[in-house]
């Protein structure tokens, strides 16, 4: 009998404790919501973030973006890829071809003719970023902000269009190195 | 870990033994015929008394070694582990099952079962664990070539759209 | 009243107007409620529900047309019958179990003079209409031809048939102390004051049946089939319970006879316990219409503590949910019966 | 026990089997059951594992042992960062890798935050399959404040990638340490109110209490480990009796099942032991911050080329689910010949069968959901 009354106490108390406790959230339910509003509000949001400026960020693994210009086609970053989503090409020029330099003031050697990033592949782990030794590979956002804004909205209809191809070599331009390559021998100190 | 095991287990169990480590050994490779008693004796042993199997790995070295089958085993009690290898032959891998011993072997035993197609002879239950039941093949030897296709999916080997 | 004067108009008219209305009704009803549901829920979990900057935006200001939007989905919906059911029964069955509701509904005194039919032995009535869904139910789970259905069926039949006894006789204190069985009689023996105060509610009347008011609401709770009693749909263990199979309009229908339930199951608390259309503040605001709104507002806020509740407590399991019954509900409500006769003996109705 | 109500019911009917998944809502994954009933009563349940292989351990024959760390974080997806750190820890081991004195700071308050995160779903799922739904959001709203944190160290909110061998990928953000007291004093209150709504509700103590009861013989037998072999009442965890890492210079406890509302090893003294290691894990975290190295180098120890000398090694490491293993031969290549990885859920769901036999079906998937399986893990 004893036991009788104390379950139904028992249930009877901890139901109140419970029904408290939602009562309470329903009633601050206008300042203490968390949900982020998607299509209006976007992160990301300072005050519900941990007092952040998104800037102040490592990283954020979002969309990978290659600064071609500064690419020298050396493929570590297609070497790091577990998956095998970035696949480069480069061709040897011929010597003394101004390439340019790179940002990093490199002198490019190699014309990098095809930098394909299979976005749909990418499995975010931002591997290749780290051996690039011009910092060109990069995702977007965070301290890359300055670079290239954060981009987290870049679904297509079509899977083909996550291919991203970055390389800007034209056919001539391809064309004007790749004809003379068979009469010249091959350039020297060319080597990724 | 303070108790020689190879040295008991030969004491025992005389020409189980095939290659041991230096005194605190890591590993002991033994004879298959025994071995479903020797883990009994391993368990049940009280300076010994490994009472669990924390891991049953299957390895295949290349398609010239025989297969393995390393078993990691530790004792709650006395706080110490060992690991024991037993080899079996490629063509005919048969080594006799301890799912009786310690009941995560069951599973274990099964889950290289299906990668290495190593048989475990007394086995209550020697079905594929995480492959379908109709696969053909044992996928983690090394001389595995996957399929083209499966129940008329065509598992496709180059992207399309990549070159 | 409003049945009296409409006495002389040909019945069929009558029964259609009525009918019509009571539909629109429920169907407003189950929307509101989907509405305050889903708002209740996101409250109390720290969201924000359905929300929208607008209409023609998402789903309108502050989502409110977010449950129009759900009623034309399933209305559009195809109507999907799995081969194995049995079609007829199938197709029944959801009607079977809003017809239910919909009886019951049609007792309901929403007012003084706001009333579909007026039976004398009007609560006994709706007792005996409001657990004719319990048929549906088994039906909808045994033609479904799914195991998760059947099980959800079995649940729900053990568990209304049980429910069924504790809330009858908490009903039955409210008949010993007004002595009739007529609802509007019910509601009009609780005008005035008691205890100095306090409204002449029979809640209020004496500690008996104020715990009686407990049980019949626990009791009612569990009869619609809600959390913590919500174990035929139980979508955690039961994917769906008894309406797994159901898609569209035929889903919409269970929904619908779920929140007429209860309605049905708040109506009845408010009338028999909170003095129905009574104002809570004996004379102040007691006209017909006021009444109505009076009797409105008893019976959703019941049904908004029946939110609460969902969105609280986890779920009981079965042969706990049998033990609530029979050994918590029934013996309280017995004792109820027999202190309530105490009482009238000692202290007078 | 286990028999108790098949034994008590006197009514037999027809066994009929029910299959509760792949696709159902509270297998956590893809998980099958065969569960054979009479009636609402369960006499035998038949996990059927497999639907969410990815062949883990033949990609990692392909990869190289960078590459294989964001392949581990797809294992226990809840648990990312313990997965990665039982894989660096073990490598480190066979290349006799010394990691800086900060690194090792950094990886326990990650894999510390991470175990939090790991209970806090648990806690909130296992709510969620005996009915209690509002728990649930309330721990995930917690857990993203530490995905937060987590996103602000390494970019990543789930798959972090974040443990490499021999350091971490990235040195903490200027502010970490701050934010990350903030959320520990915050979140020590959360954990009250969590108690108070779902931990000592009565119908959860009813549902839970008593039911599964896991035996420390039954337990130890199946391999069981970590928080479920703990709620049975062994009191053994890897990061005191075996400890890796830097855990040795912490002061925390170890919470055992003491059968605080029903027997020792029920599903409730399961729940309750995680409430209490979230507890521990916060002390864990707020000591690591305090005596961490304000500098140093985090890539420091980062080896050229992870290539691991010839040789085996067997290293586990507590992951919130129990014992993490990675077995890995090495010979000499860039890539492991073998990586074999021991996944505590597997362990936990052999187990299932054994301790939910003679229960009602509400009762199994309350069962399923006390032992906190990650599917990933299991089919890996």
């Amino acid at each position: 009998m004893g036991r009788y009354l104390v379950n139904i106490w028992e249930s009877v108390s901890t139901m109140l404790i419970g029904l408290g406790i939602t009562g309470k959230h329903l009633l601050r339910a206008k300042n203490g919501n968390v949900t982020l509003q998607y299509p209006e509000e976007k992160w990301p949001r300072p005050e519900r973030n941990i007092g952040f400026d998104h800037q102040d960020y490592n990283v954020i693994r979002s969309r990978l973006v290659v600064d071609i210009n500064d690419c020298t086609g050396c493929k570590k970053c297609e070497r790091a890829c577990p998956v095998g989503c970035i696949s480069v090409e480069a061709l040897k020029v011929p010597k003394g071809t101004d390439l340019g330099v790179t940002s990093n003031d490199t002198i490019k050697r190699l014309l990098v003719t095809r930098h394909d990033i299979d976005m749909s592949e990418c499995m975010y782990c931002n591997l290749c970023t780290f051996p690039c030794p011009e910092e060109c590979i990069y995702m977007t956002g965070g301290p890359n902000s300055h670079k290239t804004p954060i981009d987290y909205e870049f679904s297509e209809y079509d899977r083909n269009n996550l291919i991203y191809k970055f390389a800007v070599a034209t056919q001539e331009e391809i064309d004007s190195y790749t004809i003379p390559v068979p009469v010249t021998p091959a350039p020297e100190g060319a080597k990724a | 870990m303070n108790v020689d095991v190879a040295k008991k287990l030969t004491e025992v169990f005389p020409g189980c033994l095939v290659e041991q480590d230096e005194f605190p050994e890591t590993h002991i490779q033994l004879q298959p015929d025994q071995w479903s008693k020797i883990a009994s004796y391993l368990k049940e042993t009280e300076e010994l008394s490994f009472d669990s199997c924390m891991c049953i790995t299957g390895v295949d070295f290349g398609e010239e070694d025989d297969l393995e089958s390393r078993y990691n085993l530790h004792s709650m009690k006395h706080n110490h582990k060992i690991e024991v290898r037993i080899s079996a032959n490629r063509k005919k891998p048969i080594i006799p099952t301890v799912s009786h011993v310690w009941q995560i072997a069951n599973w274990f035993e099964r889950e290289v079962f299906d990668m290495f197609g190593i048989k475990f002879k007394g086995h209550p239950d020697l079905r594929r664990m995480l492959l379908p039941e109709d696969w053909v093949g044992y996928p983690l030897r090394k001389d595995y070539v996957g399929p083209d296709s499966y129940h008329g999916i065509i598992i496709p080997k180059v992207k399309e759209v990549w070159e | 009243m409003i049945s009296d004067q409409l006495a002389t108009a040909p019945w069929l008219m009558w029964f259609s107007i009525a009918g019509v209305t009571l539909f629109l009704i429920m169907a407003f009803n189950a929307l509101a409620a989907v509405y305050v549901e889903r708002k209740v829920s996101a409250f109390v979990q720290d969201r924000v529900g359905p929300m929208g900057q607008g209409a023609g935006l998402h789903a309108g200001k502050w989502g409110l047309l977010q449950t129009v939007a759900d009623a034309v989905k399933l209305l559009t919906k195809e109507d999907i019958i799995p081969r194995a059911a049995d079609r007829k029964l199938f197709i029944m069955a959801p009607f079977v179990i809003f017809i239910g509701a919909f009886i019951s509904i049609a007792a309901l005194p929403f007012s003084s003079i706001i009333q579909v039919i007026d039976v004398n032995i009007g609560i006994f009535y709706i007792l005996a209409t409001s657990s004719l869904g319990v048929i549906g139910l088994i039906l909808a789970g045994w033609s479904s031809e799914n195991k998760w259905s059947l099980y959800g069926a079995m649940r729900s039949a053990a568990q209304i048939v049980s429910y069924e006894i504790p809330a009858a006789l908490s009903i039955i204190v409210v008949i010993m102390i007004t002595s009739t069985l007529n609802l509007q009689g019910i509601v009009e023996a609780q005008g005035g004051i008691v205890w100095g105060f306090l409204p002449n509610w029979i809640v209020f009347n004496n500690p008996f049946a104020f715990l009686a008011f407990f049980t019949y609401f626990i009791a009612g709770v569990a009869e619609t089939n809600r959390t913590p009693f919500d174990i035929p749909e139980a979508e955690s263990e039961l994917v769906g319970g008894f309406h797994t199979e159901y898609s569209g309009m035929r889903w919409a229908f269970f929904f619908l006879s779920e929140y007429a339930n209860m309605f049905v199951v708040c109506g009845i608390a408010s009338v028999t316990f909170l003095g129905g259309w009574q104002s809570p503040i004996p004379g102040f605001m007691n006209s017909p219409f006021w009444g109505l709104f009076w009797f409105m507002s008893k019976v959703l806020f019941l049904m908004f503590i029946m939110i609460w509740f969902r969105w609280t407590f986890p779920r009981l399991r079965v042969d706990q949910l049998m033990s609530v019954a029979w050994k918590y509900l029934l013996p309280i409500s017995l004792i109820n019966i027999f202190g309530v006769g105490l009482w009238i003996l000692l202290v007078g109705a | 026990m286990t028999e108790r109500l098949i034994k008590n019911s006197f009514i037999h009917g027809e066994e009929m089997i029910l299959n509760i998944g792949p696709q159902h809502p509270s297998t956590h994954g893809v998980l099958r059951l065969r569960v054979k009933t009479d009636g609402e009563i369960v006499s035998e349940v038949t996990p059927i594992i497999g639907y969410l292989h990815r062949c883990f351990e033949k990609h990692c024959e392909n990869l190289t042992y960078e590459q294989v760390i964001p392949y581990t974080d797809r294992c226990d997806y809840i648990a990312s960062m313990n997965t990665n750190f039982g894989y660096v820890v073990a490598v480190e081991e066979l290349m006799g890798i010394e990691v800086p004195e900060k690194v090792e700071y950094i990886r326990i308050i990650m894999a510390e935050l991470n175990r939090i995160a790991s209970h806090l779903l648990a806690l909130g799922t296992f709510g969620l399959d005996v009915g209690a739904t509002t728990p649930f959001l309330y721990m995930f709203r917690d857990r993203e404040r530490i995905l937060d944190m987590f996103e602000m160290v390494c970019g990543a909110r789930l798959l972090y990638n974040y443990m490499w061998v021999g350091g971490v990928s990235h040195d903490l953000p200027v502010g970490f340490v701050e934010a990350t007291f903030k959320f520990l004093d915050d979140f020590e209150r959360e954990i009250d109110e969590y108690n108070n709504l779902l931990t000592f509700n009565k119908i959860f103590i009813e549902r839970t209490a008593d039911v599964g009861i896991m035996t420390p013989e039954v337990a130890i037998d199946y391999g069981v480990s970590g928080p479920n072999l703990r709620g049975s009442g062994v009191k053994w965890d890897l990061r005191k009796n075996d400890p890796y890492s830097i855990y040795d210079r912490f002061d925390f406890n170890i919470p055992v099942g003491e059968g605080t509302m029903g027997s020792v090893g029920d599903c409730w003294d399961r729940y309750w032991v995680r409430v209490l290691e979230m507890h521990e894990s916060v002390k864990i975290v707020r000591q690591a911050l305090q005596q961490m190295p304000k500098e140093g180098n985090v890539h420091e120890a980062l080896p050229k080329k992870v290539r691991p000398p010839k040789g085996s090694v067997y290293k586990r490491t507590e992951s919130p689910r129990g014992d993490l293993g990675y077995y890995i031969i090495s010979d000499g290549k860039p890539s492991p010949i073998r990586l074999k990885m021991r996944s505590p859920a597997f362990t936990s769901l052999s187990v299932l069968n054994e301790i939910s036999r003679g229960w009602m079906i509400s009762d199994v998937l309350a069962v399923l959901g006390s032992l906190d399986i990650v599917l990933g893990e299991i089919d890996r």
